[in-house]
Formats: C-alpha cells, structure tokens, sequence
C-alpha cells in the first residue's frame, strides 16, 4: 500500500487493540498479518484460517516449515496447544455461523454506511473473490486497515464506493495512517488522530462527513 | 475391493475434454504425481474445478500454465497470472464463486445434493445470473452442486480399500473433492494393508474412493522457498 | 411378518444370492438382517449403517457388547478389518451418491412398477420414515423380502399401491415364500417358483400380471 | 477459553419452552448426565430436535415420556410408543423428515447455511407444504435449516477449549447437533487440558462448543440388554 514500515507496524499496533482475550480471530494478507505481533501475551486468542486450521501459531524457523502445514496464503505456519485441522468447509462454516469475533482485512474503499470494496480493482484483471465475501459479511467485527487516501492522494473513506462491493454495511472500524474512525448507525465517528495530524486534515483527506464529539485522542 | 493401481492406469480415465477436479488449497494439498503424469499424458481442453488457480509452477497451477485447461470453476486466481493473461485473452473461461460457497457446492456434489441456499454474495456481484429463493422472508442464492469425471486427491496414508486420512492444512478441500468425482482417484505418500488405519481417524471412507496410487512425492518448489 | 423361521432362512438365503464380491449393501431390520448369515466366506463386502459405520461385522459375544457400537437400530455390532465411522450426514452422502450398491428392505405393498410403499400403515400409529426414503430412492439396486401375501391372504404385489408411498419406481426384485420376481421396463417378470408352489398359485396370490419366459426354476 | 463448569450451571440455559437438540440415534451417543438433570430441572414444553425419539426409558426418549417436549423434530418416532401416544392425543406435535435429510438440515444449521435442496422424497408425502424449485430441469425441495437454542452433545474426550472427539457409532449425529446450537454443552467421558487432543483427530473444533462437562455415565439399561 506504499507505507513505510513504522506506519505499517503503527496501524498493525493499533488494531491489536481491538484483540480481546478468547477471541477467534481472522487475519487477511498484508498488513493484517502483522497485527498477531502485538497482541499481548496474557491475551489467548486462536487464529483461523480458512483452508482448514483453527489455532495458527508464528511461522515457522527457517527451514523448519512443512508443506503441508500453510495458512490460506500458502505461507508456513505452525500451531498452538487446542489447534484443530478440518476441511474448508468447516472453516467456512465457523465464519458463516458468526463464530468469527474479528477480520481485519485490507479495502481499496469503505463507504460511510460501512459498505466494503476490496476485491475488483477497475482495469486490472479480475482475480476472484476467495473468501473476502464470506469474512466480510459474516465475522462478528470487521475492521479495516488502509492509508487513508490512494497513491493519488483521493479519499478511501467516500459516501458511496465506486468500486463492486465486496459486502455491503459489514465494517465496523477503518484504522489508518491518519486516524482511527468508526461506522456507526448515525454515520461515521472520527475516535482518534494520529498525533501528526489534525482533525481539519483528516477531514481534507475523507471522502465524507464524520461526528468528531466521540474523539478519543 | 484393492484398488490400488499405477499411475498410468489410474490417469486413462482422463481425457481430453474431462471434467477435473483436483483437491488442495494454493498448491498445498495438490496431488503432484498425478498432476506430473497427467500433463505428460498430453490431455487439455480440460474443465478444471479447484479452490485456486495455484501458482504458476506449483501444482494445480502448472495444468493452467501449459494450457490444458479450457475452463476453470475457482475463487481465486491471484497467484497465478497465466490464468489471468489467459482469461484475458479469451482462452480460459472461468466461473468465480466465494469460497466458502464454492467448497460447499463440492459438498453437495459430493454427497448427492441438489444445491445449497446461502445469503452470501446474495446483494452483489455474486448474485448475478443467479436464482434467488426467499425463506421465512430471507433473500438467498441457490447454488448448484459441483460434480466431476474424475477427482483426484492427495493423501498422507490410504488403505487398500481407499480409506484416506490426511495431512495437517493439506486436508484443506481434498476430503470434499475426494467425494465429487463419478471417479476418485488418490494419491497417498503412504499405502496400508486394509485394517492397519483406526475407523476413528479415518476421514474419506473408502466407498468414496475408486482408485488409490503410490505418490512419488511433491516435484515442485514451494512458492515461500 | 408372520413366516416360519425356515421360510425367513429360504429368503434371506435366496436374498444373500443377489449379493457380489466388492459390494456396498445396507440391510434393513427383520429378515433382510438375516441375509449377512449366507453370503459366501470368499464375497468379501462392506455393511453400510446409517448412524455412521461403514464395515460392520457380526454380532458381539454375549458380554462383549460396547453401548458406543451399534447400528441403526440400536444393536450391538462390531467391526470387520478396514471400517470407518463417521457422522450421519456422510452416511446419507454414500447412500444419495448412489454409492449403495444394494439394500434390502421389507414391505407392505410394491406396485408392478416397482412403488414401494413400507413406511405408513393405516389406522397405525405414523412412526416416521426415518432413513427408509433415502434408502430406497438412492442403492443402485432395492430388494425387497415379504411374504408374498398378507396376514388375511391379500396380495401384497399389485397393480397400484393403495398405501402411502415410501419412493416411486425404485423396487428391482421381490423375494418372498413364494416366489422371485424382477421389476423391468415391460413390468413384472416372473424368474422363480418356490419348490411347493406352482406358477398357478403364484398368479392366484399377486395382484398385478407377470411375465413367465424368463423363468428359470 | 476455559469452558468447563458443572452440570448445574451447564442447564441453567435450557429453560421451559427452549428449542433443545440432542445429539445420538437411537439412544447410542444421547448425553446421559445433561438428560438426567434436564429431568430433575423440572422444564418442559421443550422444542426437542433429535434424530429420533430413542426409547421409552433410554436418553432422550425419557423427555418424551417424561412429557417434558411440546414439540418434536426427528425422522422416527417407531422405538417409543409414548411418542406416537402423545402426538394422537394432540400432546406433542412432531415434524417429520427422511433421515438424511435431517441430519442435513442440522448441518446446514451448524454452518450457517439457508438450506439444501433435495430431491429425496419430492414425488411424496415427504414435499407435502414444501416449496419446490427446478434446478437444471431436475426437481428439489427446499429443506430448511435447524438450529436450537440449546445442542447438548455427548463426546469421548472434550480439552477444555471444547474440541471434542466421540466414539465409535456414538459418533451418529453429534458432531453435526454440536454446530447448531446457539449455546451448545458437551458432555465428555474425560475432559483434558488444552493440548492434549492431537489436531488431526478432533472432529468438533473448539469453536463450536461453549460449554463442556463431564459425563457420569450412562444411567439407563440398554434396549438390547
């Protein structure tokens, strides 16, 4: 998404946060992944993946991987103590059921009713939905984690996405470069500002209207 | 009921023109022997049914890569941009359904389903071309079950009679394929006496299974190497 | 059913001829569990159930019997070399797949067209069909063993079935004290005669016409 | 994440009028202790889904005659008179589906689907007030989905985060009644610490279980004994 690391690792910190004790947790690819390096140590969480893994673990040492142990992204992976294997329907199962507390997933847009674009990018090939619908319609919380605007510097955050939609009204929270923002039945809730910001310039930077009285930080 | 046989009697069953389901999930879990001889054996004009196009020189991946395919039915093909360039240009036609439901529509091949009813996808793209019912005053997507000629599955250990268990993440889709093929043909990294696998542990019971085959191990390099 | 025990033996013996090495079968309760006692030690077969067991051997030893093994109906079994036990709905998935080769059932009343009706009796209380719809519309071939007529000698194979259906067009042979009878295309065809029977006696107790040319003893 | 309590606190959830699964068939693999004290508890007008209506004296047949259930769901009803009694004299009212079926609509349940389509059963009494729709020219009946309240399931070994395995033919239903509960209790002959189930052999995930206790064992005579 051409950050730099540190703000890579600040939005990642950030979303550890939202990770409360016993959740089941769904990481996506990119930046989600690094949120499982900051989630505390006295907070047990079993992370999910959808090719069949309940209970994921830190990769692997190099050249200790097995290639029949891999997250959904192909990646080496290892498990915790009450990790289970099954089928993926039964991965999918447990997102569809709801049992899914959080996904943090990546979005090219999220529109102010939560609604959810990060799957089809216009004039690039089209390279399917994989499980991006599924998480994003039915896990518990779904939180974003983008830059607040493209590499053009136009808003992410806009009134309605113009782009497929992935899911509509399924974000709950957007965690950026510039701000921590909420999407609640009266609209957007502008919670926090990163410290080189300001409000004005977040304001500048989204693509439509956020209540400011909830502001954290 | 021994159903083990060689690799090249197992893959006479496919042919130029089959429909082709193959178990695994981004390579892992993918059948690489019979995928070996299967390009070897010169047949395209394939329907390809799997979770992903794989990537472009590991394992499911590589059918596309030659140019076997003619049809994919997937939900994802990121990782593999032959399968993109090749829709591109009008050489592949491919059918994209969301995971979860695309694994659910083996499923229901598999055990004899006409369809399933799911809300997901059921207010975007996902919906399009497709018949929707209203249960208790909820919108849903009927989606059709998938079924191949031949289904091929990798295996840590099967037995004579096709028993199979498998391998950690590498169970992935492979129990679901293993169901959906008129023919199921397994490759197993290890092939056991009949009543040398515990019932309990056994995942695929080998009515499912026609064929069983000696895997000769994965002859690719991952893509994270 | 109201048979001796020797006519139930000749049935169940004439119905474990029907039966291949390598076949998949599931047997109904009353004499269709008989047929397991006659098939030939060199047919090598699997017993479906469908609980969860693929592979179910004979009968325990008295004292032997484990409360966690048991069929359909609720007897104890045990299990031969390369069984498996899993949950009901991959029962029903062999059974829908039409990977049964055979089941055997009892009957109240089959139709010349191969209707079965053994599910609903009238004026009984209705017990549910439990797993016997799926059965009958799914094994590759349905056999049924009856006495050839009712407890006030009212043919039980007719022209129409007057009971509730239990599937249509599924029934490929009857076996009864009587006589064998094949279900095909140009309706019913009579293949044997019981020994102290003559086809007279058969046309008098059936209520619906057969073919005799294929008649083999 | 540690799910373990006591039985008491267990069926504090299950209240009069509560829609109750059961896993088991024909008695094999009913829960013993959760029935007995769902017994003691005094609740009735119980929604009860269950593969069947077991035996007068044995699992959950005991609810039934107890005349603990206003309603049933299951496939058969054959093996407990009291059942069929009740339902003549206008007491329980029961729904009843091909036993394939039903167990499939307790999965489709358990993972969130809409329902199945099926074409078990669509030329008789089974379709009577079932919506049908044609899918390729075939056929189906919309089978609805079950989910209960409450899913009382009983397991071999539970850990404490409620993975669970089962044993032999008490397998039957119970790993599919484990996913459709909102709240759903195992009841395990041993409970063991996180860790100790090998990740191949769980069939219930953890995640699909809110609460495990540990069996007394079984409390009733069987029918063959």
């Amino acid at each position: 998404m051409g950050m730099g690391v540190s703000v890579r690792e600040a939005i990642a910190k950030r979303a550890a946060e939202e990770i409360k004790d016993g959740m089941i947790i769904n990481l996506g690819i990119g930046i989600p992944t690094l949120v499982a390096n900051y989630i505390p140590a006295d907070v047990n969480v079993m992370f999910h993946t959808e090719n069949g893994v309940l209970g994921m673990g830190p990769a692997p040492l190099k050249g200790e991987e097995d290639a029949n142990l891999c997250n959904a992204g192909g990646i080496p992976i290892t498990v915790v103590p009450g990790a289970s294997y099954f089928d993926s329907t039964l991965a999918f199962g447990i997102t569809r059921r709801g049992l899914l507390d959080i996904t943090i997933l990546g979005a090219f847009e999220v529109s102010e009713k939560g609604d959810l674009a990060n799957w089809i990018v216009p004039g690039k090939i089209v390279s399917g939905m994989g499980g991006a619908v599924d998480l994003a319609q039915k896990a518990k919380k779904v939180v974003v984690l983008m830059n607040h605007t493209d590499k053009h510097g136009n808003p992410k955050i806009v009134r309605e996405c113009t782009l497929p939609l992935t899911a509509e009204k399924c974000v709950d929270l957007i965690i950026t470069d510039m701000a921590v923002i909420e999407v609640t039945e009266q609209g957007l809730s502008l919670l926090e500002v990163e410290a080189s910001y300001t409000v004005e310039d977040v304001m500048k930077a989204t693509g439509a209207e956020f209540h400011v009285a909830d502001l954290v930080k | 009921m021994k159903k083990v046989r060689s690799v090249e009697e197992a893959i006479r069953y496919i042919k130029s023109g089959s429909s082709l389901m193959v178990g695994g999930f981004g390579g892992i879990g993918n059948p690489p022997t019979l995928i070996k001889a299967i390009l070897e054996s010169g047949v395209d004009e394939l329907t390809l049914i799997c979770n992903d196009a794989g990537f472009p020189h590991i394992g499911v991946g590589q059918i596309i890569t030659e140019g076997r395919a003619a049809r994919l039915i997937a939900s994802h093909i990121g990782s593999n941009p032959n399968a993109g360039k090749f829709m591109h240009e009008d050489k592949l036609d491919i059918e994209f359904s969301p995971q979860g439901t695309l694994v659910e529509r083996i499923r229901a091949g598999g055990v004899g389903l006409g369809g399933i009813l799911t809300d997901i996808g059921v207010n975007g793209l996902v919906a399009e071309g497709k018949e929707k019912v209203v249960v208790d005053g909820k919108a849903f997507l009927i989606e059709t079950p998938l079924t191949a000629d031949i289904s091929i599955v990798y295996a840590k250990k099967a037995d004579e009679f096709g028993n199979l268990i498998f391998d950690k993440s590498a169970r992935n889709t492979n129990p679901l394929v293993a169901m959906a093929g008129t023919i199921t043909i397994a490759e197993a990294e290890e092939i056991v006496p009949v009543g040398e696998l515990n019932p309990e542990e056994i995942v695929t019971p080998g009515a499912f299974v026609d064929i069983v085959v000696k895997s000769e191990g994965v002859n690719w390099a991952w893509a994270w190497e």
